[in-house]
């Protein structure tokens, strides 16, 4: 295999190119590690189960289109509140319990998962499913030599908005404050009156709400099926770990992991490209173990 | 020489001084107490001594070597051991078994997979059980010890790195009256024989125990001597009166 | 070797009871029956043979249409007399989609059932995690699908197209009717890679041009990156040799990225009514898939085949597709070839290197088989048949635009001839020598 | 004084070690060669069991990277038992670099002509690959989850590199060598008794070393650093060398696994470096009890025989029974069955302390 096979030669529009792929890239990463990032910054569970989660929300849009007719842009919404509540009671069920446990919560997660994609399965079957996009989501935009699907202009969108919202829920709100008090120190906000318990509750439903729109999102670019969500898990957790489980941290991990993926799989192939990125990784993670930004550590 | 001298020593965070060129000697064989108000620096010079953090500027000289920017577990080999304020024992290995990893004769993992000893036979182990006064509770796995016995089993590993000097951050925190009196014999036992300096909030118990004391304040040395002359020393009243009545623990 | 036999002797757990049945023969065919043995098939008592799919799991969205198809062709056979008289019952075994678990269960099937023969296997991966025991064993082993061939092994007899029949029509249809310029895109693993240096073969003959090569990880769903090069270099046709999933996302996306089938069609190998139905017709229409078989083929035994299986309790999934029918074929293939070797050698003299020897020349007329006529091979024991290419329509089945004049050979080492000739009883080198089992 | 449970009596541990393995090795005499080659299955994946209870049970180290090590030295005795049955005349390279444009044997391959230098690169390069990223993790002092994390992506480095880099591994597809692997005169039929007492007496001495070396001093400091890392420092111990050892020990002893895996199935691929395999081992280890050498190897042969056994009667409930089952164990028995055993057994002889916080505060180690 001569080099030349091996390496597409450089020419600018398609790099340009390469590089806006890039960004619909880091907004599937980003928006895959959302939830995660909530969860994982707030509380550190470590949720195997987020890539269930996804898949969750990918056969509740699947559910609603398919049985009852919703439109796909309301299936977004309801994904978020189906997702929401399963995560609610695991919390309630399972996780609450395993706090003083952090490595246990990731193998608990990890049954919950197994649980989750056998249960699917049992109910839909193992095929692939799909979901349907509206018709102005099946076209491509072009602008000057750019070119992106509008699925992809949307997931875009979708992702920074939901950036947004988590942003201004975090700092903007009364939950925000309660949330972030908790994260600090939870000795200190439970003196203040604020119940954890359900600070954590919240915050759980919520990063799994947010996964669920993550899934609904998918399903508009590929097939569903049960175990769809594994391939997920590790990524997203290195968008999180990267970014040192902060919310603007994870935005640019994922952004840098995307371009990354996008540049190097433009010049070489996609698998070499994934080893390549992980070694990365886990390099940069051996020199920064906190991530890209973390809040000044505080010793006792 | 001292057994232990800190030179200028400071610790900075970006905007935020904790220790500020902080010099202080201890003479082999010396109880030298450490007072101050809360956020005084007492545990973060415990912590730079020990390596736990690194400093900013200075440097700490140890039984005649300088020990700036070692590692902890070099400093601890050289005859430094460290009591935490928050007992920091083993808490699902038993009392023995604690004792047994905190003789570190030998550092090296591959001689350690050799070594099936107990501890009993070693230098000072029944010596150590005694002084403490855990022999009955030998057994008995760590957490479920009450908080004194936790104070003493980790006074205990100390003794048993057989170090040169002996840190101990506030031995007394949270005990009762009983428990403090009798960590105070404890004290009266080990003074002489090895060099100790203490952090210590209770006046009676430092009064009990200390042959000189360094008092700090806002990162910076404020006086030093014996008791005597520190208890009517007017800056030191002020600080500590100011800020914890009488001096006596709260 | 005296490990070997110890074990076996062990093994038959009626050791003692039936040694006496397999013994007074003169003509041994096989070291297991001297050993004492019983025998693999008895007249009148079931002819157990091993069914082993993966029933859950990933895989067996594909591989439960392969265990309900070989159900139903027994079903049949046994119908209209089983074979000469005597039924056939089907050992079924779960390899839960877990390469490691069809490893355990082949030899729970050989060792323990003692199975005459197994059919099994949808991907490569499991097909050689398979193998060593069907070796050491002299067993026979159907592998009912298309593979990259190269392989040349004495227990094997698959009734799926090779690498180079596959697109023996294929490409040159897409270049006369799209142009030269083609994209090929593959799943990255062997199979994709063998069937496109095939398929550049075929290009090279009809004055094709490869303007782009890529490959995406098994189960990867991202195909914007290949998509932007595709844009770049502006093929007539993509080749894509993508599986699974992936497949479904590939097609998805075609249409998301805005491309028109019609200027630039996927021409893929494996494409086909069942991953149509997966992504959804919209998504299909318009692009070409070549194989030997389609639930549209218009034949009689074809409609029979399409109305009678799906009209049985194995039809649940609506569709006949090309790996289903290639799998149905593997059964009659192994029912002729025990036959020839009953009259050959007696009930008692059959053991499954003997069916697996006489079934060369194996011939399957289209009165039994939907896709027409199809042999096998008495060299490498691979399917000789014809390949034809559908193009998708709006409903999701296939319309034949074209049908191979003739028949097509299997030639596993067609791109390789320096590395000899796969023949019965193993790969005859350059130099002379005869290496068996060669994978 | 110390402890009335008999459970922590080391006489009695040792003398269940003794009484299990004994009783293991006269299997061959009652059962087929089939369900033989079954337990030797479960032989191996108890050594992998047995890894992870001893890095994360006893070390604290919780690696979900431990299908590094048994990917990469399976791989070793896949090349080692393919050349054995190439031919440097006729048939120099497997047939699979064919399709990758490879004339002639790739430089990587050469060493396994010889097989007792595959053997021994096998073993040492996964130990070694341990050791570095061990000495680059713990030497950082990335500890708990990070741990989890960073050994998860490495996996998932090695799964892209063994599936990418086909014209050595042959990607998805995996090697299968054709023939039993063949030393010292010895053909190692995968169905004979002598495979199996291989795959025994390996396990024998894994779990008996790692038993030693855990009732060593080094076992005790081991598992001080997983209490409290830091507090061992200010003892005078180097954490990270303790850490990198174990961590290196665990590697090793899941290259032997990897070695005997592949005598017994002769097949290679991807699938031994996936993630949900070597989160699979965690999950053995678990349920058997982590806190228990013999506990987790009775978890790998439960787990694994259920689910040749048991899961075949429950085919597609079977994946949601283990998930619960593995739910209920982590929720509630966090000492799996071994701490079961544990408890059992305080019953049985007088004077056991009565502690009511037992199970939220997990009593002490069982070794």
């Amino acid at each position: 295999m001569s080099v030349h096979d091996f390496w597409t030669p450089f020419a600018l529009e398609p790099f340009l190119n390469a590089l806006i792929v890039g960004l619909s890239i880091a907004s599937i990463w980003l928006v895959a590690a959302l939830g995660l990032t909530i969860i994982y910054g707030t509380m550190g569970v470590i949720n195997m189960a987020h890539g269930e989660f996804i898949m969750l929300g990918a056969y509740s849009t699947y559910v609603l289109q398919s049985y009852l007719g919703f439109p796909f842009l309301l299936c977004l919404p309801a994904a978020f509140f189906i997702v929401a509540g399963f995560g609610w009671v695991i919390e309630k069920v399972l996780i609450r319990h395993l706090y003083q446990r952090p490595l246990d919560t990731l193998l608990a997660t990890w049954g919950v998962s197994l649980v989750l994609i056998q249960g699917v399965r049992l109910v839909f079957g193992g095929e692939p499913q799909y979901v349907g996009v509206p018709t102005w989501l099946d076209s491509a935009m072009q602008i000057g030599f750019i070119n992106l699907a509008w699925l992809r202009v949307f997931i875009i969108v979708v992702s920074g908005l939901m950036v947004l919202l988590t942003w201004w829920i975090l700092f903007r709100t009364v939950t925000g404050v309660r949330i972030r008090a908790v994260m600090q120190n939870k000795e200190m906000a439970a003196s203040f009156g604020i119940n954890a318990n359900q600070v954590y509750s919240i915050t759980f439903a919520y990063g799994a709400g947010v996964a669920g729109v993550a899934g609904a999102l998918f399903g508009a670019f590929k097939s569903l099926f049960p175990d769809m969500g594994s391939g997920y898990i590790v990524e997203a957790f290195l968008v999180v770990v990267v970014g040192g489980g902060q919310l603007i941290g994870s935005v640019f991990s994922a952004g840098l992991m995307g371009e990354m993926g996008s540049v190097f799989s433009y010049f070489t192939n996609d698998t070499f490209a994934r080893f390549v990125l992980f070694t990365l990784i886990v390099v940069f993670l051996r020199f920064r173990p906190q991530g890209l930004i973390s809040e000044a550590m505080t010793r006792r | 020489m001292g057994m232990l001298e800190l030179h200028g020593v400071t610790k900075a965070y970006d905007d935020f001084t904790v220790v500020e060129s902080f010099s202080f000697d201890v003479i082999e064989g010396e109880l030298r107490c450490l007072l101050g108000p809360n956020g005084a620096g007492k545990s973060t010079t415990m912590d730079l001594i020990t390596g736990r953090q690194k400093l900013s500027g200075g440097k700490i000289v140890f039984d005649g070597r300088d020990i700036t920017g070692m590692k902890e577990h070099e400093i601890a080999r050289l005859g430094v051991g460290r009591k935490f304020q928050v007992p920091a024992v083993f808490r699902e290995l038993t009392v023995r078994e604690n004792l047994e990893v905190a003789d570190n004769r030998s550092p090296n993992p591959f001689a350690n997979m050799r070594w099936f000893g107990r501890s009993g036979d070693s230098r000072n182990f029944d010596q150590i059980v005694d002084l403490v006064g855990l022999g009955p509770r030998l057994g008995t796995q760590a957490g479920f010890l009450s908080h004194g016995e936790t104070q003493w089993l980790e006074i205990g590993m100390v003794l048993m790195q057989n170090p040169k000097l002996l840190l101990m951050d506030e031995p007394t925190a949270g005990m009762t009256e009983h428990e403090k009196h009798k960590t105070s014999e404890i004290f009266g036992r080990l003074k002489g024989n090895h060099t100790l300096v203490v952090v210590e909030h209770d006046m009676s118990f430092v009064r009990e125990i200390a042959d000189v004391v360094t008092v700090m304040h806002l990162g910076k040395l404020l006086a030093e001597g014996p008791m005597k002359e520190i208890e009517v020393n007017s800056r030191v009243r002020e600080v500590y009166l100011g800020s914890e009545g009488n001096g006596h623990d709260a | 070797m005296s490990i070997t036999r110890r074990s076996v002797l062990k093994g038959g757990a009626a050791v003692t009871a039936t040694a006496a049945a397999g013994f007074p023969h003169i003509f041994v065919k096989n070291l297991n029956q001297a050993w004492g043995a019983p025998a693999w098939v008895k007249e009148g008592e079931p002819i157990k043979v091993g069914v082993l799919f993966s029933q859950t799991g990933n895989l067996a969205v594909v591989e439960n249409d392969s265990t309900n198809v070989v159900l139903y062709a027994i079903e049949e056979i046994n119908k209209n007399g089983g074979v000469m008289g005597t039924p056939i019952e089907p050992v079924v075994v779960d390899a839960k989609s877990d390469i490691k678990v069809y490893s355990e269960k082949i030899s729970e099937l050989i060792l323990r059932d003692r199975v005459v023969s197994v059919f099994g296997g949808y991907t490569s991966a499991s097909r050689r995690a398979v193998m060593p025991i069907v070796f050491a064993r002299d067993h026979l082993f159907y592998y009912p699908t298309c593979y990259e061939g190269r392989e040349c092994m004495q227990n094997v007899i698959c009734t799926g197209p090779l690498a180079n029949q596959h697109s023996y029509d294929l490409i040159p249809f897409m270049v006369e009717n799209f142009g030269p310029k083609v994209y090929l895109i593959g799943s990255n693993y062997i199979w994709p890679k063998e069937s496109n240096k095939n398929a550049k073969v075929w290009l090279e003959r009809v004055g094709g041009e490869v303007v782009g090569e890529d490959y995406v990880p098994l189960g990867g769903s991202e195909f914007t990156p290949i998509f932007n090069k595709v844009r770049q270099q502006e093929p007539d046709f993509i080749f894509s040799t993508v599986v699974g999933d992936s497949d479904i996302a590939l097609h998805k996306q075609f249409k998301q990225e805005g491309f028109n089938v019609d200027t630039m069609p996927i021409a893929a190998l494996t494409t086909g009514e069942i991953e149509i139905r997966a992504m959804g017709a919209e998504f299909g229409a318009g692009h070409f898939l070549s194989a030997p078989y389609f639930q549209t083929l218009d034949n009689p035994t074809n409609q029979k085949f399409v109305e009678n299986y799906l009209g049985s309790k194995y039809g649940t999934g609506g569709v006949t597709h090309y790996n289903m029918e290639e799998t149905y074929l593997s059964v009659y293939a192994w029912k002729y070839g025990l036959e020839k070797a009953i009259e050959q050698a007696g009930w008692d003299g059959v053991t499954p290197r003997l069916i697996r020897d006489v079934s060369g020349g194996i011939r399957i007329e289209d009165d039994i088989s939907p896709e027409g006529l199809i042999w096998i091979d008495p060299d490498n024991f691979n399917a000789w048949l014809k390949p034809k290419i559908g193009q998708c329509q709006s409903d999701g089945q296939f319309k034949i635009v074209k049908a191979a004049d003739e028949h097509v050979a299997p030639d596993p080492f067609s791109i390789y001839p320096e590395r000899g000739v796969c023949k019965a009883d193993g790969l005859h080198t350059e130099d002379g020598k005869v290496l068996k089992n060669v994978l | 004084m110390e402890s009335q449970n008999i459970y922590h009596n080391k006489t009695a541990q040792w003398l269940s070690y003794l009484v299990v393995f004994v009783g293991l090795a006269f299997l061959p005499t009652f059962i087929d060669p089939f369900t033989l080659n079954q337990f030797s299955r479960y032989a191996v994946l108890a050594m992998l069991a047995v890894s992870v209870s001893l890095v994360w049970g006893f070390g604290g180290i919780l690696s979900l990277g431990q299908g590094i090590a048994f990917g990469l030295a399976a791989y070793g005795m896949g090349m080692t038992m393919q050349m054995q049955f190439q031919d440097p005349e006729s048939n120099p390279i497997p047939s699979f670099m064919l399709t990758n444009e490879l004339s002639e044997l790739p430089g990587l391959w050469v060493p396994f002509w010889n097989t007792e230098v595959g053997l021994l690169l096998a073993l040492a390069v996964p130990t070694v690959f341990f050791v570095i990223f061990g000495a680059l993790m713990f030497q950082a002092r990335v500890a708990g989850a990070f741990v989890a994390i960073m050994t998860l992506a490495m996996l998932a480095a090695w799964y892209s590199m063994a599936y990418d880099m086909q014209p050595f591994t042959a990607g998805f597809n995996g090697i299968s060598p054709p023939l039993p692997f063949d030393w010292l005169g010895v053909s190692f039929d995968p169905y004979s008794p002598i495979t199996y007492w291989v795959a025994l007496g390996l396990l024998a001495f894994v779990v008996l070393a790692s038993k030693l070396v855990l009732q060593s001093k080094f076992g005790l400091i081991i598992q001080a650093i997983r209490d409290d890392a830091e507090r061992v420092r200010f003892v005078g111990y180097n954490v990270a060398f303790y850490q990198v050892v174990i961590f290196a020990m665990s590697g090793f002893i899941a290259a032997i696994a990897g070695i005997t895996w592949v005598m017994l199935t002769q097949y290679v691929s991807p699938v031994l470096l996936e993630v949900q395999f070597s989160i699979a081992m965690v999950i053995w280890a678990a349920v058997g009890g982590r806190l228990s050498l013999m506990g987790a190897m009775i978890g790998a042969f439960l787990v694994n025989g259920m689910q040749s056994y048991v899961g075949d009667a429950f085919q597609s409930t079977w994946l949601l029974i283990i998930g619960g089952l593995f739910i209920l164990v982590v929720r509630f028995l966090p000492k799996g069955i071994a701490g079961l055993i544990e408890t059992g057994l305080g019953y049985v002889p007088i004077g056991r302390r009565r502690s009511d916080s037992m199970s939220s505060n997990p009593a002490r180690a069982a070794e």
